[in-house]
């Protein structure tokens, strides 16, 4: 816990640091962001040639009623789940070392939601009433149907999208503040209007913090239902392989997983581009990847014992679908899951590509491209071998369905560039808070204390080491 | 007020069936002793039922509508030797046959998992359709053991040649795209009997037989009957008494010698069709 | 069924906790360690004498397997519940993993505790280095070894029934439940104060807290099992509900529900009671109860139609079996924290005295 | 409408003739014929519906009331009787009439989708004529002047080809060729499934060409390829027989034949057997049956003779079929009785087709069902009305006659021959030679498209006839067809079949010019009949005359019966078995199996996009032709399911895709008859092959039929394809994928000894 490299860093310097990072882009980010809108627009042509010609465009058939708009759903969704999570949990646990990334890891939270939300409905046969779904106050008191897993899913990401907006809002108004005072012209409007007349002053400051402990303490239950709920979909039905009781918090695990896996792609892309380097450390890079390492491994015996547990269950069914997932069709899926997200991740075990940022950032794609095999072999396997096995059949997902989820990983960066240049990815409030803490550490009492009852077990200890 | 008339009903609610006092339950049986195979059921559910023909593309990609399904399954009879199948190199035995439609489940795992419950189970205890209210979600497509919903991949109904379209049946009406649909046991012929047993003065009895659903009526050997299961004079109801298949089980205590069973019964779906074993004589 | 499955039942819960307790404090010394959390130093020897109990919990095994065998596990009797048995319902095939992994976990628990006393700040590195890395290992084989019990004294006991959150739950469950009885037993060591290393309040709040996040999780395991298995509605999975929930021994189900999550959660949420090493004995106490009914039910569900037992009420037997089991469990750790040195050894001196003295 | 009697214009003698009635002998007494507008409530099934006899939809629409006609159902020659279901004037659904002794309230999807023929948006709504080889649209003026200028005179050079015909259909046609001064010979019908071979030799054995069948009474049915279920004369009768023939105690069903049909899906035993050796067997079973002196007794001397040598192992290699199959058969035929034993066309299509019908007949003399479960046949006084089945040979006989230039101006209808026929029958040359070819017809279909005057006609939903089925499976009963619903493309576009040879009639002969319509013609015509009919209807309704009942009863029932003679006890006359010592050899070659489905039919169904889209009962494909290949066979070859494969002949070769099923021999491909139209409109065009353009011209010595399963082809790999469109869609395809039920227990078997034991009797 000791040699944090930041230890010195002017305060001033920060601020300038990470306001330099919202000034004006350079020609690569043009291109990139050029690139991102072409790929949404043929997502928007896919999406409108789908709604008139019908979803049948989109090659889902019987009994694979769903397929990757699915997947990428609850991929988003999972992406979503990092940022806003480990940002409240970390701030619960009082982790400092999550400071310097929070700010872009809750940015992508936010847009990754905004990418899931997308799936819901452009995957509904009827796009066009999908307000039914909502419970709306309309004449004839028609409601929605309150047993159903999609509605549930309705209220979460409702929920969870608003709560994350406010979360990432309100973490970010005295840096706004910050902005507000550096900024020019429009900016300087939007600022303002955004900080809200913060003046940093204590009783600002003190309604600041119950705030954000309070939304953070609401956000750990909520980001746990949420992807719950997501599992539920599944879960909750009767279909071989979906109807998995463990399902929940292995999609918590999964998602958090993912998650950190893009913190981590993000981390690396954010730290070079703009010069990060003396924020985003090796040591945070260290502890976020220890933190994927642990949580990958949560997911891993969850996976595993699902397996294990269909095979001992001597469920023809489910037995079925376990079999032909490993040697079917779609057995390249899973292997490639299994090689990407089970054994990949023991890389992290090694200090050399922990502290590898390069290493990381391509282990951290590897380890995402397994999470999305994973939500692929979720959805499909189990309904290519489902209970009646005059319905077996393979399919793969058609064009448009491909293309809209190009579109998606499009759209989810175009959002997130565009966050950049206005808004800073790095809280420079927390950071001069860690520095702060860093410098003055040495001479807190209660650490004193601490060093003292440390020493003091120590003498014990030893002496009942050399007694025994 | 949704609240008001839960407490309101909170007795009612409670109970397993609902529709315990409902004189209705339409319910199937089909004989696979007598069923060929033929196919007359499907083409005539077609004709009864607007079932949109998709065409050789719609159907290579799994789109086709068809709400009965002959299903065909070439497995030889469990535990018999044979003279002369060498490695099953020929079905001696002929093909196994199906007739597979909407099993009309009463604990349907379709049904829960609707987000704008478009369907329900009706009062006839029938696993209703509302294509109104659908807006094709599709989950109750995935969670339907039997996969007998069929969904509206297209607007199939949209360049139908002239004259064809003088032939549907307006007392149903065409399904368009987005929208999920299945068997429904003909109900509006069910609709068109209770009205008329309403009409003369016995709203709780309809006749057995006077409903015959469209694969019933032109099953050229007689294989399937429908009827009322909560009328014990009714032919599909002596039926079930006779095979021994009892209502709300998921496992029939009953001798292996009687042919009633449910296809899928062990998911406790309560389905509402029987099935009556094939039969082949193994001394031929 | 009979009573005496019902006995049985009270007895394999009674394994249950004598393998548990030096299990889950190995779990928790490495976690610890691993987490950097300081207070360990003030407990983990103390947990670390626990292992005393091991060889209890073998002598029930061999008890239960042998002596009990199809009385403990009906289907080692023919009971299939309508399904064939898989290969797991194997006699001898499940003897033999018992022993085995029994004897195995104990060696490496005991490795693990043997390393332990070598390690501290000023050890040398290279010990230092293999306790950590054996400390790495210890939550992979709780977790492995803890999702093998549950599905081999729990999960058989219905053989069509299966659940892969089981695992997690019942050794979550486990966890939490050697917490309430460490809390227990710390304070009643304290009230003794004979120790040689006093045990400080915050201690006390500490287990507490992660008492509550466990109490939440383990609200959250149960309530997921519960609704997936409610709302699919397959027949094999629900029934096992309804006998819990239905049976003759419905109350106890609810009770255990209660005692498990309503009681220390409405508890453990205020920080005077995480504070209060008295106050923490209530919900610490609920946690114990409520998870020894959670094992038995869970153990005695299947046959709960046939048997209205009670624990401790509707026989004598289940009194003698586990006041029997855990005084002489008390008398091993009490025995083992002797011989670790972790008493002052004079009769006369009392802790207090005695650090005074050392001062 | 009025009725006018001119009986004196013409003699009473002429008058029958040209009714049709020529045998009927009895005096008939013509009388006024009311119309049958009166409103009757007449119980279907035990739904009260309305069953109206049809005059003028018009006036009997009301709006949202459903009205229910009796009608016949002109889908295949059965002759099915149907009801049809109108709402606000259209037709939306045939069921089966209940009454009927043909089909007892069942119909086949055939029959249901009828309903896609009538309303077909391929059907022609105007006439054409060939002008300078093109076929162009003209009025029906003009039309009407061709028709009468080449039928409409006496001409000698005149033939008629249709496809199986019966009724005063027949009649009207036997009319026109007697008015044009030609004989009956030259009433050419063709129609491919039904049993031509059969037909004969039961003729010389039995002395009819069809005697009834007793499916109830048999306790074993052994099939010689008879595919009763599906294609067989009358499916849905026989399918209701078989579910009789399958009640408990429960018959057992043994089905031999080198493909499977569903008949064989549907069998106890299925025996595969090489093709065109099922005389073989049939000999080799007789021949043990007649080491039994109870059996043998039964045949004459010469015959008992042919029969007694056989050597069963031989008889097994050249079969294909074990040695123990063989003795476990004759054991089942000696044990279950009486049985049925039946030759199908599989068997009769080979080039000893009548010597193996005959072996099988044979067998059924010598166990004793002839008079048990072969019944004999009453005679009919209409012998005119009695359906004319026709055969290939009939077909070589007119192209004979076109070749030679007896024959200048054929009408065709209700036949394809130049879609059917092999191209090694060289049709298409014969046709050509024709100076003038017309065709009534529904659809531009081959034949219709090669014709010079094309005459769009009404469906039979739309017009007036009356016909006997294929099989009768009551004696004398005569269907009767009426309009349902208005002409779908108005009066103006079609014209019923009847009123424009009534009108080609009345051109060369005034007397014709009687009937205003066929429609007048068969009204009358039944009321002519009446004390010949076991079916009075007495009046209902006051005021209503006894014709007016009688129509009106005629017409709500769909059809009358006719009072027959006593049926004849059934005296069997086997002849001689002389089937050569053995059949030729083929080599390496594949047996090639055109079959038959119910469905597609011949192929007349192909345009009906139901049936394009019910799946076939074996290989579930749609919308496609294909090859069936079985596993080993396709193992060898380097075959996959949808591997596109190319079957030739020595006349020929087709390109279609595989089907990997165990169901056909391993030296059989079987490709499904019905696909391969060139015309035929949207639904049909361009769909498949059809297998029967590659025969092989063989023919049954005998009888001159052309021996449709004894081509031999080569089979040979050419591309993957990809899969075919099959009920069970995706890459899991037929043999992999719908073959297994995977533990799921979704179709349960019992036997049929468990069966007997536990099932009673039904009442």
């Amino acid at each position: 816990m000791s040699n944090y490299s930041m230890k010195d860093i002017e305060w001033a310097k920060i601020n300038k640091d990470v306001l330099k990072s919202l000034e004006s882009p350079r020609k690569s980010f043009w291109v990139v962001l050029g690139v991102c809108l072409v790929l949404v627009l043929i997502g928007v042509a896919a999406e409108a040639y789908q709604y008139q010609e019908g979803l049948g465009v989109a090659l889902m058939n019987r009994p694979h009623f769903w397929q990757l708009y699915i997947s990428n759903f609850v991929f988003w969704i999972g992406m979503s789940h990092s940022g806003t999570l480990l940002s409240a949990i970390l701030l619960l646990t009082k982790a400092d070392w999550r400071k310097p990334i929070y700010r872009f890891a809750e940015a992508m939270t936010l847009f990754s939601i905004l990418t899931a939300a997308i799936f819901p409905v452009i995957h509904l046969g009827r796009v066009w009433d999908m307000y039914w779904v909502l419970p709306y106050p309309n004449q004839r008191t028609i409601w929605p149907n309150f047993r159903s897993p999609l509605l549930w899913d309705a209220a979460a990401i409702t929920t969870y999208a608003t709560s994350s907006a406010l979360f990432l809002y309100i973490g970010m108004i005295p840096d706004l503040a910050i902005c507000r005072d550096n900024a020019k012209g429009w900016r300087k409007k939007l600022y303002s209007a955004l900080s809200m007349g913060w003046m940093g002053r204590a009783r600002e400051w003190i309604a600041f913090r119950k705030t954000y402990v309070l939304m953070a303490c609401f956000l750990v239950p909520l980001a746990v239902s949420v992807h719950s709920i997501v599992a539920s979909d599944f879960a909750m039905s009767i279909m071989p392989d979906w109807h998995i009781t463990s399902f929940p918090p292995y999609f918590v695990a999964g998602a958090l997983y993912s998650g950190c896996a893009a913190i981590i792609t993000l981390f690396v892309l954010l730290r070079h581009v703009f010069r990060f380097e003396e924020y985003m450390t090796t040591e945070i890079m260290d502890k976020t990847a220890k933190l994927t390492f642990a949580i990958a491994m949560v997911w891993n015996y969850l996976n595993l014992s699902e397996y294990a547990s269909i095979w001992y269950s001597n469920d023809m069914f489910e037995k079925e679908v376990l079999i032909e997932k490993f040697t079917g069709p779609y057995a390249p899926i899973v292997w490639g899951m299994l090689l990407c997200a089970t054994v990949a991740p023991f890389a992290m075990a090694f200090k050399k590509v922990r502290h590898n940022m390069w290493a990381m950032f391509w282990l951290s794609l590897v380890l995402q491209l397994g999470m999305w095999l994973e939500r692929f072999q979720i959805v499909s396997p189990p309904l290519a071998s489902n209970h009646e096995p005059w319905t077996w059949a393979v399919v793969w997902p058609g064009l448009v369905q491909l293309s809209i989820t190009l579109a998606s990983f499009g759209w989810f960066t175009m959002l997130f560039l565009i966050f950049c240049k206005i808004f800073p990815s790095v809280s420079m409030y927390e950071v001069k808070e860690m520095v702060f803490h860093r410098r003055h550490a040495s001479s807190r009492a209660e650490l004193q204390d601490l060093d003292k009852v440390k020493e003091e077990m120590i003498k014990t200890e030893e002496g009942l080491h050399h007694g025994a | 007020m949704a609240l008001k008339r839960m407490i309101e009903n909170w007795s009612r609610l409670r109970k397993r069936d609902y529709y315990e006092d409902s004189p209705f339950m339409w319910g199937m049986s089909i004989d696979l002793n007598k069923c060929i195979g033929c196919g007359a059921c499907v083409t005539a559910c077609y004709a009864e039922n607007n079932l949109p023909v998709v065409g050789k593309e719609h159907y290579a990609t799994g789109h086709a509508m068809h709400w009965m399904r002959i299903e065909r399954y070439w497995e030889e009879p469990e535990g018999e030797t044979d003279i002369d199948i060498k490695d099953g190199e020929y079905p001696e035995r002929g093909a196994h046959y199906i007739p597979m439609m909407c099993q009309q489940c009463n604990h349907a795992p379709c049904e829960p998992v609707c987000p704008v419950a478009a369907t329900y189970h009706t009062t006839d205890h029938l696993n209703a359709q509302v294509y109104n209210r659908c807006v094709g979600s599709r989950y109750c497509g995935n969670n339907c053991p039997y996969k007998v919903r069929y969904f509206n991949f297209f607007d199939y109904w949209k360049d139908l040649p002239s004259p064809l379209e003088m032939q549907l049946n307006p007392d149903l009406s065409v399904r368009s795209k987005g929208v999920m649909e299945k068997c429904t046991f003909c109900v509006q012929r069910i609709r068109a009997a209770k009205d008329q047993a309403n009409d003369e003065g016995h709203p709780h009895h309809v006749e057995d037989g006077a409903v015959k659903t469209a694969c019933q009526q032109s099953c050229p050997t007689q294989a399937i009957v429908f009827g009322n299961l909560r009328d014990p004079e009714s032919e599909v109801a002596k039926q079930w008494e006779e095979h021994e298949v009892e209502l709300g089980r998921h496992e029939q205590d009953k001798s292996e010698d009687l042919r009633g069973y449910r296809v899928l019964e062990e998911l406790n779906v309560e389905p509402c069709v029987m099935y009556l074993d094939r039969v082949r004589d193994t001394e031929a | 069924m009979h009573m005496t499955t019902a006995n049985w039942a009270v007895l394999m819960d009674n394994y249950l906790f004598s393998l548990y307790i030096p299990l889950a404090a190995t779990f928790w010394c490495a976690v610890l360690h691993l987490v950097n959390g300081k207070w360990r130093y003030e407990v983990r020897f103390l947990m670390a004498s626990a292992r005393a109990l091991f060889p209890l919990g073998f002598v029930l095994l061999l008890i239960i397997l042998f002596v009990g065998g199809e009385k403990a596990f009906p289907w080692m009797g023919g009971e299939t519940f309508g399904e064939p048995l898989n290969g797991w319902h194997d006699r001898t095939f499940f003897i033999v993993r018992e022993i085995v992994l029994y004897l195995a976990v104990w060696g490496f628990c005991n490795y693990f505790f043997k390393l332990q006393r070598k390690e501290f700040p000023h050890a040398a590195a290279a010990d230092r280095w293999r306790f950590r890395n054996v400390a790495l290992l210890v939550p992979f084989v709780y977790c492995i070894y803890g999702t093998i019990v549950a599905w081999d004294f729990e999960m058989t006991q219905w053989p069509r029934w299966w659940s892969p959150i089981y695992g997690p739950y019942h050794f979550e469950s486990m966890m939490r439940a050697f917490l309430a009885f460490f809390i227990v037993s710390l304070f009643v060591l304290r009230m003794r104060d004979s120790l040689k290393r006093r045990i400080n309040d915050y201690v006390f709040n500490y287990c507490a807290q992660i008492m509550l996040a466990l109490t939440i999780i383990w609200t959250y395991a149960f309530f997921v099992q519960y609704l997936v298995m409610w709302y699919g509605d397959l027949p094999e999975e629900i029934e096992r509900y309804h006998k819990l929930t239905e049976g003759p021994n419905w109350f106890l189900f609810w009770g255990f529900f209660l005692l498990n999550s309503f009681v220390p959660f409405f508890m453990l949420i205020f920080k005077t009671v995480r504070n209060s090493p008295y106050l923490v004995l209530f919900p610490a106490g609920s946690i114990l109860i409520g998870t020894y009914l959670e094992r038995f039910m869970w153990i005695i569900s299947p046959h709960a139609d046939d048997i209205a037992h009670t624990p401790f009420l509707s026989s004598w037997v289940d009194v003698v079996i586990t006041v029997g089991v855990f005084s002489v469990g008390t008398f091993l750790w009490d025995r083992q924290m002797k011989k670790d040195g972790l008493y002052y050894e004079g009769e006369e001196e009392s802790g207090a005295q005695a650090r005074q003295a050392n001062a | 409408m009025a009725q006018k009697r001119n009986q004196d214009q013409w003699t009473r003698r002429a008058f029958l003739k040209a009714m049709g009635l020529g045998g009927a002998g009895s005096a008939l007494v013509l009388s006024g014929c009311g119309d049958t507008d009166i409103i009757n409530n007449v119980d279907i099934e035990v739904r009260k519906e309305l069953v109206e006899p049809n005059v003028d939809p018009q006036d009997f629409v009301r709006p949202g009331v459903e009205t229910w006609y009796a009608s016949t159902c002109r889908q295949c020659p059965a002759g099915c009787a149907v009801h049809a279901r109108v709402r606000e004037g259209r037709v939306l659904k045939l069921e089966g009439n209940p009454n009927s002794p043909v089909n007892k309230g069942r119909l086949c999807a055939m029959g249901q989708a009828g309903l896609q023929g009538h309303y077909n948006p391929d059907r022609l709504r105007k006439p054409m004529l060939r002008k300078q080889g093109e076929l162009v649209e003209v009025s029906w003026a003009e039309a009407e002047d061709a028709l009468k200028k080449h039928l409409g005179r006496k001409n000698r050079k005149l033939a008629w080809l249709t496809g199986a015909v019966s009724g005063h259909q027949a009649a009207i046609i036997k009319a026109h060729l007697d008015a044009a001064g030609v004989s009956e010979d030259r009433f050419f019908v063709f129609d491919t499934l039904p049993p031509a071979v059969g037909h004969a030799v039961n003729e010389s054995i039995y002395g009819h060409m069809m005697p009834k069948y007793d499916f109830g009474k048999a306790e074993l049915i052994v099939s010689f390829g008879a595919d009763f279920l599906a294609t067989w004369m009358s499916p849905v009768h026989f399918a209701a027989e078989y579910a009789k023939f399958r009640m408990p105690p429960r018959g057992t069903l043994v089905q031999i034949e080198p493909k499977m049909t569903l008949t064989g899906a549907n069998a106890d035993r299925w025996i595969p057997i090489k093709a065109g050796t099922e005389g073989y067997l049939a000999k080799a079973l007789a021949s043990l049956l007649a080491r039994d002196s109870e059996y043998a007794s039964r045949l004459p001397a010469d015959v008992l003779a042919s029969i007694k040598q056989v050597n069963i192992d031989e008889v097994a290699r050249i079969t294909g079929v074990p040695a123990e199959r063989i003795h476990k058969l004759r054991a089942l035929l000696t044990t279950k009785r009486p049985s049925l034993v039946l030759s199908g066309s599989s068997a009769e299509g080979t080039a000893h087709g009548a010597e193996t019908a005959n072996a099988i007949q044979l067998l059924n003399v010598m166990l004793g069902n002839v008079g048990a479960t072969i019944l004999p046949r009453a005679s009919s006084p209409f012998p005119d009305l009695e359906p004319r089945m026709g055969g290939w040979r009939e077909l070589a006989q007119l192209a004979d006659g076109l070749n030679k230039g007896a024959i200048d101006t054929v009408v065709v209808y209700g036949s394809n021959p130049l879609y059917q026929a092999p191209k090694a029958l060289g049709f298409e040359q014969a046709w050509s030679k024709a100076k003038m070819r017309v065709a009534f017809s529904m659809f531009p279909d081959e034949t219709t498209m090669a014709s010079d005057l094309v005459l769009p006609i009404h469906s039979y939903l739309e017009e007036w006839n009356t016909s006997m089925p294929a099989y009768a499976a009551e004696d004398g009963v005569l269907n009767i067809q009426q309009p349902v619903m208005n002409p779908v493309f108005g009066p103006e576009s079609t014209r019923p079949f009847g009123d424009l040879v009534l009108q080609a009639l009345g051109t060369i002969d005034g007397k014709y010019r009687r009937w205003k319509s066929f429609a007048d013609y068969i009204k009358e015509s039944l009321l002519a009949m009446r004390p010949a009919l076991k079916d009075t209807f007495a009046p209902t309704v006051k005021g209503q005359t006894a014709e007016e009942a009688f129509l009106q009863g005629a017409l709500s029932q769909g059809f009358v019966r006719i009072k027959t003679g006593e049926a004849k006890t059934l005296k069997a006359e086997p002849a001689v078995v002389s089937l050569p010592a053995k059949p030729p050899s083929q080599g390496a070659k594949f047996a090639l199996v055109p079959s038959p489905r119910l469905g597609l039919w011949d192929g007349r169904h192909a345009n009906l996009p139901w049936l394009q889209e019910l799946p076939d009962q074996i290989a579930q494909v749609v919308w496609d032709s294909w090859v069936e290949i079985h596993p080993a066979t396709a193992e060898k070859l380097g075959v996959k399911t949808g591997d596109l494969i190319r079957v030739s002949s020595k006349q020929g070769s087709v390109e279609v895709k595989a089907v990997v099923l165990p169901s056909v021999r391993k030296d059989v491909v079987a490709i499904p008859l019905g696909q391969g139209h060139t015309e035929y409109g949207r639904y049909a065009k361009g769909v498949g092959v059809n297998p029967y353009r590659i025969l092989d011209p063989v023919y049954d010595k005998q009888t001159g039929e052309l021996a449709v399963y004894a081509t031999y082809v080569d089979v040979s790999k050419v591309a993957d394809a990809g899969p075919l469109v099959t009920l069970a869609h995706g890459d899991l395809v037929l043999e992999s994928n719908t073959s297994t039920q995977a533990g799921r227990e979704i179709v349960k078997t019992v036997s049929a000894k468990q069966f007997n034991r536990t099932e009673k009797e039904e009442g």
